[in-house]
């Protein structure tokens, strides 16, 4: 099997899978153990300068942001972030100055909602750096790899493009059926983020509607941190184990944050709040703006209960259900598209 | 030429979009245009039109437009809510027949660029990169193109090759290792439709729409697009499309309001 | 990447991705269509002689038995099965001779309750031949690269043993930690039989528990027949889509056979039947005894109902359904371990 | 020697077992002895062993004892119903400290045969094969071998290698591409319990079970057992450890009843 071809990106979150395997078995208890804690205890614990981080859910779906804005609030730098469909969080992340190198699938832009000022600031102007490009399905890939603990997964995308030029892909010969083919370098995160509808206290989560990633993301990552709507008992995991999407042996922190997606939707539970997104996208054209956002919001609040009495409170949260139950109207906003 | 006051060239483009798909097909959606014009297809000729997610979201009843691939709207009432793993593998297994893309740039071949404007060390203009664009245009059968038409758009050559079209041209895709038999099928833009050339896979028209001229068409590309002899015109919104048009999206999200 | 070594077992199911992918095209319907059919003309339509067949479940779990007594009872010949932890039903596959090549993770077993007798008295015979080895995790990886559409699937299990060199297996240089690894080829059966809990008349699907390798098989196969304890409405699957194991378009077969399980296993809802078990290990010990349960539980009677109600009827399957929820103790069955 | 008859080779295999798990590690474990002595752990010192099955259940509260490593009662009350390819996933990522195994045969160097009696093309007895033997042997920290020991079943040389041991020795392993660090720990029979000697990764006597000679255990295999100069007797079980045992298999299906 010939190396064809090699793209020129940097490989990000690859590890030796022996060294990897090391780690886990030193690292990640199997022991069925109380691990609440606060968010910010949570952050101070697991997420470090210059870690390679990765939130689950998609663009503005799920997104753990009560742990956004504490790595915000903690001052975390020089993060490189998975730029999986990362959309809000990435943007506020780069504009906070936490964030400043990025693997790209899509970032930059908040899809229907137009393209990101701050993010794309920080990289025209040379403060973040993108490292290396890949695609939606590719960085999926690249998580499954971790996922099964192997160095690499073939694919058939990527192939002719620049997108494997400044990936770190390589090209190879199949060895049964002679044709070309990409193989995918496994991504293992050092921090994964997920915020879900339940868990308990050990960390067994479950999630509802689709997964997204998230199932591979959890098993590729050395540390996971989830933020859970409620902390519920054992025994509703166990009645229904086949939905649990994450066992608690891959998981570190539990932190119990009512409405953490917040601005982002959570499926069945809220929607997207709009007016809060629109404010982001528009304070953050301007550096002053976004220094605004971050102090009336991330630093002008003790927690993330307070953050949410700001955004609008109970009125707002139950305005929010009450859309993404269709039970009311969904509200307008910017054009544009995908 | 009192036609064209009364459908905006949204509606036009959501219409046309529409009329390539055919019942019985399965696609690949984005948000926005080519949404629409999937809903607008299964409300007119083709109700068995599979639309699949690249979140997860496989044949859903949606209730609202979804403002992200990943929106609940996108699984609401589905036949499976799953994940990107499942459904880019169904995407590579051949299962996926049309895939909807955007482009802020496209050259002769149907190749595409969303990734950068400028260098890609330190661009002029970054844009969003690939997300599924290169996966669904490497690996459904056939690539459907909505964009914005103009010299700038229609470029000899792009800066960033996102997502192949025929890369340099007949058998370029199986010699890259791409599927045999895919490639871009369609680009639609606010001045016709067009097909890729079966010999030369270079850009060729297929429909203007009503009232835009050739020499428009060839005047709003940097590259010279492929005229045939005869070029009919597009068909335009019936009356009925734009009424399901404003039902798929009431709030004029997309298709702005007049 | 260099290839350090072949194994020099018989490559079944492998196809060219291109060619399996204008298969897919041209053959699975993408419509929401009525596929109920009765199981005889589920396996008129889709079974052929000599094609490459695997069953969903594993071991004596969610077996599709039905489908297997049809086969039986249409006299198909020459199938290849995948031996994936396949145990009832190879076994009787094999010994009704429909079955004559295996590729084993692990066949001729029963787990607790012994070895085969009809599967090894066959293979000790020659009258069925193994033409490969592999391992469970193996095949389930074999089918999870025919699901993603790939030619192959880096692996680390298999390396130095017998098991790799009677597989169909490739060992190469990784090009990243340049330690061998192995590669396994994709599988894509001909033919996957499913027995599931509820289905709708399109083909969705739904499992309960553990998924087993089902997700990957389906999706791998170029046939899927789908049996279900009952058809329910749409409505029903689209309550709860994340439930959806086998999304229609891969379905070509649906079949409502309530306790279509029997003897194995359905989770929740029915417990083996291990005295029917214990009849088949006993009988099978001889050609004649072979020949006589196939003549009572297949050719002598005209459908499954009528089985049902020979292996004991009403009573039985209560008793089973009992048993399954704990509301019966245990039978009790012959020892030894897997 | 009044106790020998206290307690079945059954019992004392199932105790010895259990004892050399460890508590708040994870395990992959099979039907029969395996699954008694992991349920027997988790009732005495390892409260917090996670058991995991290869069909994809974790973490169960087992109610009775499960007849196959598919049966619902090895999801029952489970933290996670999932599937093989997450559980065999886990596996290889390094998640899992134990698995059990069973072997139709053994050679010095703790590689397993389950495949065949004779010659492969032509068996004189065809075994199952690996199942997830060679899964669990490849790729698992530690491996327990639980087997009946004699001349045959200890082997110089096995006609099949389904699930690798030390393979050739010191660094064989490693050399094949197996993930570091593995390998077979402990071989529990009815004679006594073995390691691995750290040099040579040739078997070598741990303990000798209660009233059985360091000649007899010779004499059961037909290769040379490294035997240390001390070689203590295994713990025997307690009657609580008998107790629970009866509570586990009440049926008496693997702890034949006395």
């Amino acid at each position: 099997m010939e190396i064809l071809r090699e793209g020129q990106g940097e490989l990000i979150g690859w590890h030796d899978p022996d060294e990897h395997r090391r780690w886990v078995r030193e690292n990640k208890s199997r022991e069925l153990k109380d691990k609440t804690m606060t968010v910010a205890e949570a952050v101070e614990k697991f997420v470090h300068d210059g870690d390679f981080i990765a939130c689950g859910g998609f663009g503005h779906i799920r997104v753990p942001m009560s742990l956004i804005y504490e790595i915000i609030r903690q001052g975390k730098r020089n993060l490189t972030m998975a730029g999986k469909t990362a959309v809000h969080d990435i943007d506020i992340l780069i504009g906070a100055g936490c964030v400043n190198r990025v693997e790209v699938a899509y970032a930059f832009g908040h899809e229907l909602r137009g393209l990101s000022p701050a993010g794309r600031r920080a990289v025209e102007s040379g403060k973040c750096k993108v490292v290396a490009e890949i695609s939606n399905a590719g960085y999926q890939w690249r998580f499954l790899a971790g996922a099964m603990g192997l160095p690499f997964i073939p694919s058939r995308n990527l192939l002719g493009t620049d997108t494997f030029e400044k990936s770190s892909a390589k090209i190879v010969r199949d060895p049964w059926s002679g044709k070309p083919i990409c193989l995918l370098p496994a991504a293992y995160p050092d921090v994964a983020m997920f915020h879900v509808p339940r868990c308990d206290k050990y960390g067994n989560a479950q999630i509802d509607g689709i997964l997204v990633e998230d199932f591979e993301l959890a098993r590729a990552a050395r540390r996971v941190l989830v933020t859970t709507e409620e902390i519920v008992d054992e025994e509703v995991i166990r009645s229904k184990p086949d939905q649990t999407a994450i066992p608690f042996f891959l998981v570190d922190a539990v932190c119990e944050v009512p409405y953490g997606a917040h601005p982002t939707q959570m499926p069945y539970l809220y929607f997207f709040d709009e007016e809060h997104i629109r404010e982001w996208l528009t304070v953050s054209k301007t550096e002053e703006g976004t220094k605004a956002y971050f102090d009336r919001y991330v630093f002008g609040v003790k927690d993330f209960e307070e953050y949410l009495e700001l955004v609008g409170g109970v009125r707002k949260l139950s305005y929010l259900k009450r859309v993404e139950q269709l039970r009311a109207p969904m509200p307008v906003q910017g054009g544009g598209e995908e | 030429m009192a036609e064209i006051a009364s459908y905006t060239p949204t509606e036009l483009l959501a219409c046309v979009a529409a009329h390539v798909l055919e019942d019985g097909k399965s696609i690949f959606v984005g948000t926005g245009l080519p949404m629409i014009a999937s809903m607008l297809a299964q409300r007119t000729h083709a109700p068995n039109l599979l639309i699949i997610f690249e979140a997860g979201g496989i044949g859903p009843q949606v209730p609202v437009l979804p403002i992200s691939v990943g929106d609940s709207r996108t699984f609401h009432r589905a036949v499976g809510a799953s994940s990107m793993h499942d459904v880019m593998s169904a995407l590579q297994n051949g299962y996926v027949d049309y895939g909807f893309l955007g482009a802020a740039a496209i050259d002769p071949y149907g190749n595409i660029n969303t990734t950068i404007i400028g260098d890609w060390e330190r661009p002029k203009v970054r844009l969003p990169g690939s997300g599924g664009a290169n996966d669904i245009g490497s690996l459904c059968w056939r690539t459907i193109i909505m964009m914005r038409q103009d010299k700038r758009r229609f470029a000899n050559k792009l800066p960033f090759i996102t997502t192949p079209g025929y890369l340099t041209g007949p058998g370029a895709r199986e010699a890259a290792g791409l599927p045999e038999g895919t490639g871009p099928y369609r680009v639609i833009t606010q001045l016709g439709v067009y097909g890729f050339d079966e010999t030369t896979k270079r850009l060729k028209l297929i429909s203007r729409h009503p009232g835009v001229t050739i020499e428009e068409i060839q005047a709003n590309s940097e590259f010279e697009i492929i005229i045939p002899a005869e070029v009919p015109e597009s068909t335009p919104p019936t009356p009925e499309e734009q009424r399901i048009l404003r039902e798929i999206d009431p709030s004029g999200m997309v298709i702005k309001v007049r």
